[in-house]
């Protein structure tokens, strides 16, 4: 297998270009790669597309801040594609405020659209928001009786994942429940940029035990 | 009769719906509460839909591992023979009908099996996060609220008046006054606690309240 | 974690009755239950539903069988939803004479059926067969300027499944290219029997190297 | 000038159509020849739907494993940096565009880029198994084969008669007598193979046949 570049954070970050949709591991906060992330805080790139679980936490009183959070505090979001914000006032404030638009999908809806772009599905028929406001605007569909929501698949630019380690062509095993939306979202983005906290000798994970096949990595960032 | 909240009892009659083997999802907040009242002899597996089955207590000061958390970012453990997953895979544990029960709070629910617990719009909208999911996709739904809002108004209601969760997917009603099973447009009431009777029940509730032939005192 | 029984490939076949339908993983042969398969065919149950990749191989000149060759030989499928028959001439004959329905789906298609009725989904939306045979009878919808077939969930009564490796309480471990359908059928069935080569302690699989989490499987059988 | 079947021809010149990193998927037959073919400096990551990347060559005998083969039950290895994964993961690797190119064989391929590979209605019904996502999926769609059936008809055709496998995917045909990109209604020629010339093979092959302005002779 042929090798993927090691870059830095900063580098990592310049391949986020103002407009892009980027989608970024993590749920609220675990497992989120805060390297690339605090970069791109650095390099102020503006007018981002977040698809991400949540804001992840901004908890200004308990000095508590994590993940895409410092992002939203920039502004550097016109539009956030999640499923929580519960715990990013900040978030909810440029809601209220018109700055940015937020799109709230169900967990479970959103888990499935990004994996149907990175499978090539046009999209899911889902169960899950049917008779709520999630339906609004949605195509539904009777299947065996039952009735379901069109939800259609959710492609990016760019990946911004975390994981436990890395070989130097690119598989990636994750740790415990950091594993989260990063698996889905190294399928369905363009470019995808992993850090990792151990790279390790190609041949030294076992191809059984590959969460990620080195295929959907373009690059590595050693956390 | 005065009403004093109770959550303890909610927590108590639920931990005993659930059998040996079932799969359940407990909410943040009261239903986390359940875990602690399950009878020894009853082992159920805990999922936690940020990726994980076997969910174990929560860890001992300085022992918290920062990649092992649960759906409300608070470390936790996991037992022997628990599993991680991706996202897609926990939800489709529990869309696919995998997880046996789901115990989570409301806002409001009323008597045709409608939940409200994710939004007051113009005031809280955290969003749904894996709640329109797992109310949808769980074999057996139970809302546990405490049965009166702060205002002293039902929470039990004849229709919600905030957006829906889910639509006639609730199954069971746990509050401090009673257990309800939901059923044809009404709360049946199974179980009352005392010091409540069901006429009071009734007379206290804001929707369509029927006491149940079998209806019996549960005592905790 | 619960313990799950362990039964025998005998007591297994008995969970089979007349007219389900029933999953079989593997692929031409290869992570087929071949102890369930044999103690099915030695049963007789007939009329079944066949969900697999394939009808396996039955080449009666080099003496070379596998999978659930042994079963159609049988005639104990009265239906087959196969993405390939091409090494095994037998279920074409049924075909051909009307003995046995044969429906042929695409094998991408095939996974992701499954995988729909594992995970709740009504379906999903697929390119592939658009323009071909595939598409009849399908409801063809647009998503992007891009025309997809709705493919729905295809969901059976009981999984046959095969792995390397199981813990007491049921999580599995797949080996190499004999994971192929297996993991989706343990999700799509309402009863699952793992057939594997060894049983450890629970505790003993660690929970990152889980394929198949203990919660969707019944039954294991030891190979 | 007489037509000799060259199937080596084929494969080599396929094998300098893929690059280091790409991503491949070559069907069985004619298109795993390709393998044998290619640069010692270019590295390519063979994919096999049964569920693995990281292809490498046969095993010795007596070092074949039962669990690991490729899609055409025949033992294989896996190189190290190779994964394993499950159909659904190996078909969204396909049918996600993660497949840079796939070559695969044709009973018939027409101008349209439409291609007929699984199916001779009556006759031959092996069930199209991976064909139709990999034609539908891949980046890049080459066809590998022969020019001429056994009885001299082109395989190249107006318009396919068989069932399609898929419809307008076919980017590139390689025959044994040169390379053609599939465009607007063309199989346009932009390799042809000695001792065969432009001219007779636009003579020879019953679909329209463009001579790209760049056309030259490929030798291998």
């Amino acid at each position: 297998m042929t090798q993927k570049p090691i870059i830095t954070a900063a580098e990592a970050a310049k391949l986020v270009k103002d407009g892009m949709t980027v989608h970024v591991g993590g749920f609220l906060g675990c497992g989120s790669p805060e390297g690339i992330i605090a970069a791109l805080a650095a390099q102020g790139t503006k007018n981002l597309t977040l698809v991400c679980n949540d804001t992840a936490v901004l908890d200004q009183k308990n000095g508590r801040e994590n993940g895409v959070s410092v992002l939203v505090k920039n502004k550097q979001f016109s539009r956030m594609i999640v499923s929580h914000i519960g715990t990013n006032p900040e978030t909810q404030r440029q809601m209220n405020s018109g700055e940015a638009q937020v799109d709230l999908v169900p967990q479970g809806t959103l888990a499935e659209r990004i994996r149907a772009a990175g499978c090539g599905l046009g999209g899911v028929l889902t169960p899950t928001g049917v008779g709520t406001e999630v339906e609004e605007g949605k195509r539904k569909l009777e299947v065996g009786g039952r009735t379901y929501l069109l939800e259609e698949a959710l492609p990016g630019d760019i990946a911004l994942i975390k994981a436990k380690k890395a070989d130097k062509a690119g598989n990636l095993v994750y740790s415990k429940t950091a594993r989260n939306f990063n698996p889905l979202m190294a399928m369905a983005c363009k470019t995808v940029v992993a850090e990792v906290e151990e790279i390790v000798e190609i041949g030294d994970i076992d191809p059984d035990a590959v969460h990620t096949p080195s295929i959907f990595v373009d690059y590595l960032v050693k956390a | 009769m005065e009403y004093q909240e109770n959550k303890d009892i909610i927590a108590k009659r639920i931990a005993l719906m659930l059998k040996s083997g079932d799969v359940v999802n407990l909410g943040i907040g009261l239903p986390t509460l359940v875990a602690n009242y399950l009878p020894k002899d009853v082992v159920v597996n805990l999922q936690s839909e940020n990726g994980l089955i076997g969910l174990g207590p929560a860890p001992e000061k300085d022992k918290e591992d920062k990649d092992l958390t649960n759906a409300g970012a608070m470390p936790v453990t996991i037992l022997p023979g628990g599993a991680f997953f991706d996202s897609a895979t926990s939800f489709g544990i529990i869309r696919g009908g995998h997880v046996d029960a789901t115990v989570l709070g409301v806002l409001e629910v009323d008597q045709e099996g409608n939940l409200a617990n994710y939004k007051i719009p113009g005031k809280m909208v955290p969003g749904m996060g894996g709640a329109m999911d797992l109310v949808a996709g769980s074999r057996v739904v139970i809302a546990a609220t405490t049965h009166f809002e702060k205002s002293g108004a039902s929470k039990l209601k004849r229709r919600c008046s905030l957006p829906l969760t889910a639509a006639h997917e609730v199954d069971y009603v746990v509050t401090d006054l009673g257990l309800f099973h939901v059923e044809n447009g009404a709360f049946v009431l199974k179980e009352y606690f005392a010091p409540y009777t069901p006429a009071w029940i009734v007379e206290k509730t804001d929707a369509n309240v029927v006491i149940a032939p079998d209806c019996r005192q549960f005592t905790a």
